[in-house]
């Protein structure tokens, strides 16, 4: 069925009776060309890519939970492509443009806005460190801008610029940048691969992999074995488990992040926010909310939920960058289970296992990632090569020393 | 003898005094400090060493002792000898002697500001300022936590004095955090 | 959280700095004939499991010893907590 | 206008009268009021309007569950948004705005989209608005966010202050209702150590509400009177106003107390609120239960409201929503309602209870199998329709409609760990689980036990099991025990409209189409209509969503999904999780020992982490800071000048295996360095990258001073703690960092000797003989003050390094400063040491960026091959020793006006711009006033091999390019004669 306004006001005339599920809820075939483990964004993506742009119409996505639960429904929205390093930013970029065609392709609306994002910094340190960045974002045909206090001052008047202990001297960014409705981009990619005959199989946990002969025939799940020619697996926060059924050991911590939204409040905020000199980035939703967050809590753990101090030392980043939210009211907090990487940098790649595949380790920057990653999945399962914007993430690189380390803070996943 | 005027660490010359809701709290350069750090294996010979230089039994994990020269605990096997200033400023060069091959003997005088607080309710601000258990805080505790993001060292000198310890650069922060604790919880 | 500190009983978790998965005190020889292949996976190779897990905190804003806490990641209870010092000579480790 | 809507009684102080505003009309009221019932009393039912719909709005509850009746509490730059008219404590001079509308509250334009409703269906944004795609951004979303959000900030600095608080206890009781209130005298009266907080301004929870006496007292005097011993206990702490917001690891409880919310203007120096830290070994959870409400057409029309909120408004508050009330109910509560209402002279029109066997009354009617069917009144409800069991309908003309459907136990702090509650069938609903947060039970309503005595007998029972009390307890007041009386009922058939969540308009048909969409796991229901996700997280809507999609599934409950809650139980102003550490107290601040005269000097100061360096000293003359920093360097490098390196991190070391560890820690060897000597020292990260850099000065075999960046003090203390006791537990060393004990002070240029020569004191020899470049030594000065003297340099000229005690500090740098003035001394800041830096091709932060190794930095060779160190096994893999890996090299334009841009990216003379032939990047760079041109660092592919080469450096952000020479990092002295002079 195809959405559209007028879909919409003739639905509204005869009682919304003609609206259908968004996906089917089949039951598991003995048998798929591909299986994707994980419900989230990114295998729903991979779903969607294999199903639309690779041909693969004989695939399941198979989902512990309830599709959508993991962290594509639990992240601050941020889209961007603002990153450094040649392994990362033609991915990124690979990503934006994807982004900026996603409603069109998925005939969904995601709420994609490209509002713009600003990193703000406060030293000449910092600053030359953006340049680099800035730079390397247009050399790989992605946009950026340097603006200098006064520039930053007139787009966010708000911000505290007469009282900060450490005083912003500018900000990178990126219009292109932006934010968008994260739920609604996992029900997109869901509604879009099922239409394409993918199977997406809800409450169906996985609880081994089926190797025989260092070849992985299938997945033992909770409603039984379902026999593949490929498993990729895209479980980002659960990583380490899932692969630990396949005796694979990674180059990975599951880690907490936690994030925040306030009440809903007339408009204020008019771009993507990060705080150069606390943990603090933050947006508006377009319900009004201030959607934000800082750093992880950075102990080991696979509960979804996070702790004290975090919230102080998120808040206080955003009070000292922003007084004027001070009276704003929190309204709740949640975490998801990150897959931190060791050079936050994700992977994509093979696995020891033949016919196994991986997809992980995205840190807290898996949702803007989500098209790419899902495209570039699709294209390692199809094709059984990497896709040219991915290959960089590989799994043995850190075996031949060529980490993709934004932050060059070495392999200490909770700093990344 | 050298003619360099000191400063105290909030940059006066005369120590800062404030008195808030009847507590008292003073800056406190007078004091000298040196930290003894056990030598592996020697750990024994320290603790007797440190002994006789305090005149009284080294103190344990979480508390100080002694007069007018004090230690307080401040790691595994190691402590932080305190005595006035006019009469020890030297303090590591006389304390190293009497510990020997025993400890590592490091000046630390300068290495912190001192505060203290005197009046009651002084557990009213110290609830606003660390995390420590104060229903456990007795006299001759000591404690270190983070004020204000700032490392301390919190001594419980008696029911109504206590000595704050935090880093010489930052003493202008501490002095602000406790000020503030003052004026909102007296 | 709380850590419960073997020399100074209870004490908030945000006294403390993480490391991580105290494998890192099995730093390998040097002069192993695999010691590059040794060193890689000690470097960044984890178990990370879901449930008990020895790991690596710093005392930072306290009396500075290194603890490994053994704790249930995804309960968070904490069942056991050592001087790492004590842990990495029982593990053989000297000089 | 008067409070014509006042009951007798309540607890209200009726000789104080005072005045507040709402919608710029005053209105009187009395302390012990709330903003909901001082708006109440004085006939006010209209206070809001909805998100979505811009429907109408009045208050729903009497408490913090509060969905509808939100404002903006008061003005400039202490406006609130979305705050509960039911917390808001009066206070003389009260002022309140209503907000979601324009251009007033009773005519809002928005209230068009009521009737466009339809179209506005759950979700409907997702099916629509996009085409053409650029319209997202330019027309649909801008119209969107105007549209939505609710009240609105002032945009101006939050001017309160906050502060963060600690507490420990054995036994934590959240909330001081009935079995809070009695859990509280058990343990206290036993000596157990007690918090007792509550949300209210009032303790009594229900108690304060109902009309039944506990022993031969009023409930609400029987509440006073536990308040009034508890407070006489000592082991006993009364925390009112404050909120306990959520359960975390460990029984670590957040709680915010509102210390200064009830009053006009905080005195000076008082926090507005508290955020508490509550360590507990035990918390028992009292937080009473939520009415919920049953849906129909039309249920959300101001007036209508729960039965217990107009209990709690009649009787704690003396208020009646109307002179004319009805009832709505499916079980007994809703009848206390309306005898109290009755006893209070109120007219109640009827009680409509669902239930054929509904139990009669003779003091008004009571219409049995009756259904609420629709509702009348624009701006305020006007008429009720019922309909019979006998298919007739009636229509009641009333003011307010109290509406019971049974209670929801307050099960939130059980959730937030992750914990599930069950289904309780006699309920019909959810209470707590088995897997609680560690320590935490649950007493009272909060655990389904509703009436009176039982939650008395909970309270106690509960204090007994946490503080496992034993031997006499206090004996139990006696109190109402009616079992609960009910039938399960959540809405009425064939309503379309029938609201759930009543601020985001969420009505039972959106339930459906969420079911008929296949949103059908909780989770999904939640996100496709924002069914919960206002301001009361569905405090009073989540439930009986639940249940209608249990109906529509054909499943149970429980089958369907349980619905957990996450904190802050109440939401809470981003600025007490913030506390003090805002504006310039965000992160304290590190003085420097010269920073009071430097002040004096007029110097610029610069962060450096938490720390302020004096960046440049400029002199009145100088109009620009070119002038200043070329002046500094110049004059330095000409005769002397003198810069504060105290941020310097500086670790004691020592022990007999001192210079062991410091071999494992460095890349390079130290075990043969010579006593009196210092050596500079790349210390590597276990990955083979470069962490950190300094020296390490040896002042006698066991004992070492170590210099770290400035940016690395704390994470090389740290690592260098971690190798000490993890890696080589046994090493005979001790660490300890002196960063603050000593004033360091670089002195450099050729005069540096002359001018130390002059406070050195005599017995001291410093010549080039007798101390050596590289030498150190413990000496005195200006007459017998001990120092420390290090013969270093980071500028590459004749330098020292001269420490005294941080006190000193000051009066030392006003001597070197008088008596270098025959030499023209400068002091110079850290512009001028990063411009001479750059000049001697000295890596610093820009180059130690946590991504290079010692290859990179052109420093392979010390990586000592024949010891084992930190990083030399790692640094080894085969891309961080290919042949073209990046070098550091020197950058220059080839034409001395062009400039250096650090940042930027360096491209062959010719061939394409684009990420794909990078060659590398600027990391620092300076204009150079001994060169008299911009210059640069940078890392190059292969650099060693490239000396001469003219390249592109490029940087597009900033629309440059320049051709540039690549050249040897050491621009000045690359002998090394000077620093040896």
């Amino acid at each position: 069925m195809r959405y559209s306004g007028f879909r919409v006001i003739k639905e509204a005339l005869t009682g919304h009776k003609g609206w259908k599920p968004v996906w089917r809820d089949p039951e598991p075939k003995d048998h798929y060309d591909i299986i994707v483990i994980g419900g989230g964004g990114h295998g729903l993506a991979t779903a969607h890519y294999l199903s639309k742009v690779y041909g693969q119409r004989n695939v399941a996505v198979v989902e512990k939970g309830w599709i959508g639960g993991g962290n594509v429904g639990r992240n601050t929205t941020i889209v961007r492509s603002n990153y450094m390093l040649d392994g990362n930013e033609p991915f990124y970029e690979f990503s934006m443009k994807l982004w900026e065609g996603l409603e069109q392709d998925l005939n969904y609306n995601a709420m994609m806005s490209q509002r713009g994002i600003i990193n703000l910094f406060h030293t000449d340190g910092q600053r030359d460190a953006y340049i680099r960045r800035g730079n390397a974002m247009i050399l790989n045909g992605a946009d950026a801008e340097l603006l200098d206090a006064e520039h930053v001052r007139k787009e966010h008047p708000y911000l505290n610029f007469d009282d900060a202990r450490f005083p912003i001297k500018g900000g990178l960014v990126q219009r292109r940048g932006g934010t968008a409705r994260h739920d609604a981009v996992a029900w997109g990619f869901a509604r879009s691969a099922d239409s394409h005959g993918v199977d997406i199989i809800q409450n169906c946990e996985v609880t081994g992999l089926r190797i025989e002969n260092g070849k992985c025939l299938g997945i033992e799940t909770s409603k039984g074995f379902i026999g593949a020619n490929k498993v990729g697996c895209a479980v980002a926060g659960n990583s380490g488990r899932v692969m630990g059924m396949a005796g694979m050991r990674l180059p990975i911590e599951s880690h907490v992040l936690q994030a925040f939204v306030s009440e809903g409040l007339k408009p204020v905020l008019p771009s993507v926010i990060t705080y150069g000199a606390g943990h603090f980035y933050v947006s508006q939703s377009d319900k009004g909310g201030l959607v934000f967050g800082g750093d992880i809590d950075g102990y080991n753990t696979y509960a979804q939920r996070g702790n004290l101090p975090v919230v102080e030392d998120v808040c206080e980043g955003g009070v000292s960058l922003m007084p004027m939210i001070g009276r704003a009211r929190l309204l709740r907090m949640w975490g998801g289970v990150m897959d931190m990487s060791m050079d936050g940098s994700p992977i994509i790649d093979r696995t020891p296992v033949e016919g196994l595949y991986f997809n992980g380790g995205w840190c807290y920057g898996g949702f803007k990632a989500t098209p790419a990653s899902g495209h570039c999945f699709a294209h390692l399962l199809a094709k059984d090569e990497p896709h040219p914007t991915a290959t960089a993430y590989r799994l043995d690189r850190f075996r031949t020393g060529r980490m993709i380390d934004e932050k060059g803070v070495g392999n200490q996943p909770n700093l990344h | 003898m050298h003619d360099l005027v000191a400063i105290t660490a909030l940059g006066g010359v005369e120590p800062r005094v404030d008195t808030i809701g009847g507590v008292t709290c003073t800056e406190v350069p007078g004091v000298a400090l040196a930290s003894v750090a056990a030598r592996i294996g020697q750990e024994t010979k320290a603790t007797k060493a440190l002994a006789k230089l305090i005149g009284v039994p080294a103190p344990g994990i979480g508390q100080h002792a002694g007069d007018p020269v004090t230690a307080f605990w401040a790691g595994p096997d190691q402590w932080m000898i305190e005595a006035p200033f006019d009469t020890h400023e030297d303090l590591a060069d006389q304390v190293k002697p009497a510990l020997g091959d025993a400890a590592s003997v490091t000046e630390q005088t300068d290495g912190w500001t001192r505060f203290d607080l005197s009046g009651d309710q002084i557990p009213a601000v110290l609830e606003l300022l660390c995390t420590l258990d104060l229903r456990k805080i007795e006299t001759g505790s000591v404690g270190r936590c983070s004020i204000h993001h700032i490392g301390c060292f919190v001594l419980c000198r008696s029911p109504d004095e206590y000595s704050i310890y935090g880093p010489r650069s930052s003493a202008g922060s501490l002095h602000h955090a406790i000020i503030s604790a003052l004026r909102s919880a007296l | 959280m709380i850590i419960n500190h073997p020399l100074l009983g209870p004490r908030d978790a945000s006294e403390f700095t993480y490391l991580g998965d105290a494998s890192l005190i099995n730093r390998p020889d040097w002069q192993a004939d695999n010691a590059a292949e040794a060193f890689y996976e000690y470097g960044y190779v984890r178990d990370n499991p879901a449930g008990k897990h020895q790991e690596l905190w710093f005392h930072e804003a306290g009396d500075r010893s290194w603890l490994v806490v053994t704790r249930d990641t995804t309960t968070h209870e904490i069942s056991k907590v050592e001087l790492a010092r004590d842990v990495a000579r029982a593990r053989g480790r000297s000089k | 206008m008067t409070q014509n809507n006042r009951l007798s009684g309540g607890q209200i102080d009726r000789n104080t009268t005072v005045n507040f505003r709402f919608d710029n009309r005053s209105y009187t009221a009395h302390p012990g009021d709330t903003l909901a019932s001082a708006l109440l009393a004085n006939d006010v039912r209209l206070i809001g309007r909805s998100f979505k719909y811009h429907r109408p709005r009045g208050l729903l509850t009497a408490g913090s569950e509060e969905p509808n009746g939100i404002v903006e509490l008061r003005a400039g730059n202490r406006q609130e948004p979305n705050t509960r008219a039911t917390t808001i404590e009066m206070f003389d001079g009260l002022e309140a705005q209503s907000q979601n509308c324009w251009p007033s509250l009773k005519f809002d334009a928005l209230g068009v989209n009521d009737l466009f409703s339809n179209f506005l269906s759950a979700g409907f944004y997702y099916k629509t608005f996009m085409w053409p795609a650029a319209f997202w951004e330019k027309v649909y979303e801008p119209i969107i966010r105007r549209a939505a959000g609710l009240g609105s900030l002032s945009m101006e600095a939050d001017p309160d202050e906050y502060d963060k608080g600690f507490r420990h206890c054995d036994l934590l009781i959240i909330g001081a209702g009935p079995s809070g209130l009695m859990a509280a005298l058990t343990a206290g009266r036993a000596g157990a150590d007690v918090i007792l907080a509550d949300e209210d301004f009032r303790f009594g929870g229900r108690l304060n509400s109902e009309s039944f006496s506990v022993d031969d007292q009023s409930a609400s005097d029987w509440a006073a009177q536990a308040v009034a011993e508890l407070s006489s206990m000592p082991n006993v702490r009364l925390m009112t106003r404050t909120t306990v917001i959520g359960a975390f690891d460990h029984g670590i409880y957040g709680a915010v107390e509102r210390t200064g919310d009830h009053v006009a203007t905080l005195p000076a120096g008082k926090p507005r609120q508290i955020l508490w830290r509550i360590y507990t070994k035990k918390a028992l959870l009292c937080a009473g239960a939520t009415e919920r409400p049953i849906a129909f057409e039309n249920n959300d029309r101001p007036g209508i409201m729960m039965a217990s909120a107009l209990r709690t408004y009649a009787n704690r508050f003396a208020v009646t929503a109307s002179q004319r009330v009805a009832i709505f109910t499916n079980n007994d509560d809703g009848h206390r309602t309306a005898a109290d209402l009755h006893a209070k002279g109120v007219h109640i029109c009827a009680v409509v209870d669902v239930r054929e066997d509904a139990p009669v009354n003779y003091d008004y009617e009571v219409l049995r199998g009756a259904q609420v069917v629709n509702t009348k009144g624009r701006l305020g409800l006007t008429f009720v329709e019922v309909a019979l069991p006998d298919g007739s309908t009636r229509t009641l003309e009333c003011g307010a409609l109290g509406v019971s459907g049974g209670w929801n136990p307050n099960v939130h702090l059980t959730c937030h760990q992750r914990g599930r509650p069950v289904w309780n069938d006699d309920l019909a609903a959810f209470v707590p689980g088995s897997n609680l947060p560690v320590g935490l039970t649950v007493a009272g309503a909060a655990n389904g036990v509703m009436s009176t005595q039982g939650a008395l007998q909970s309270g106690m029972d509960g204090a007994v099991e946490a503080m496992e009390l034993s031997g006499k307890l206090p004996d139990l007041p006696e109190a109402e025990d009616a079992a609960v009386s009910q039938k399960p009922f959540w809405y009425v058939e064939g309503c379309k409209r029938a609201w759930l969540d009543q601020q985001n308009d969420v009505t039972v048909k959106d339930v459906k189409l969420s079911y008929q969409e296949g949103f059908r796991s909780v989770e999904h229901l939640k996100r496709y209509t924002t069914l919960g996700m206002a301001t009361d997280q569905g405090k009073t809507s989540n439930i009986s969503a639940l249940a209608i999609m249990a109906e529509v599934a054909g499943k149970s409950i429980p089958e369907t999904g349980t619905t957990i809650f996450r904190p802050p139980y109440t939401p809470v102003p981003i600025s007490t999780f913030a506390g003090r550490m805002k504006g310039q107290e965000f992160h304290p601040t590190r003085l420097t020992p010269s920073h009071y005269w430097a002040k004096e000097r007029g110097a610029v100061f610069v962060e450096v982490g938490n720390w302020l360096r004096a960046q440049w000293f400029p002199l009145p003359s100088e109009t620009h800071w070119r002038e200043s920093v070329d002046r500094e360097v110049r004059q330095t490098r000409a005769s002397v000048g003198v810069c504060d390196c105290t941020t310097l991190g500086k670790i004691d070391v020592q022990g007999t295996d001192a210079a062991a560890f410091l071999n494992r820690v460095y890349a390079n060897g130290f075990a043969k360095l010579a006593v009196g000597k210092t050596r500079y020292g790349l210390m590597l990260r276990e990955d083979g990258m470069a962490m950190d850099d300094g020296t390490a000065a040896r002042l006698a075999e066991d004992h070492f001073v170590v210099t770290t960046t400035t940016a690395n003090a704390v994470s090389v203390y740290r690592h260098m703690e971690f190798v000490r006791q993890c890696l080589f537990p046994d090493m005979d060393v001790q660490l300890i960092s002196t960063t603050e004990s000593w004033a360091q002070y670089a002195v450099a240029g050729p005069n540096s000797r002359k001018l130390l020569q002059k406070i050195v004191d005599p017995e001291f020899d410093i010549s080039n003989e007798a101390f050596p470049f590289m030498g150190c030594g413990n000496i005195t000065v200006c007459g017998g003050l001990r120092a420390r003297l290090f013969r270093i340099s980071f500028s590459g000229e004749l330098a020292f390094e001269i420490a005294v005690p941080s006190r000193y500090g000051d009066a030392l740098m006003r001597r070197l400063m008088t008596e270098g003035e025959e030499f023209g001394v400068v002091p110079y800041g850290t512009e001028a040491l990063g411009v001479m830096r750059i000049e001697k091709g000295h890596a610093a932060g820009n180059e130690l960026n946590g991504t290079t190794t010692a290859l990179n930095l052109g420093m392979g060779k010390m990586v000592s091959k024949k010891k084992d160190s930190i990083g030399s096994i790692l640094s080894e893999r085969e891309a961080l020793v290919e042949p073209d890996v990046l070098r550091m090299v020197g950058i220059k334009p080839v034409s001395s006006e062009e400039k250096i841009t650090a940042g930027g990216h360096l491209m062959n003379s010719t061939g394409p711009v684009d990420a794909a032939h990078d060659q590398g990047y600027v990391t620092s760079a300076a204009y150079s006033p001994i060169l008299n041109s911009s210059i640069g660092l940078g890392f190059l592919k292969d650099g060693a091999n490239r000396m001469g080469e003219k390249m592109r450096l490029v940087s597009p952000l900033t629309d440059l390019t320049v051709e540039v020479e690549i050249v040897s990092a050491h621009f000045v002295d690359p002998e090394g004669d000077r620093l040896r002079a």
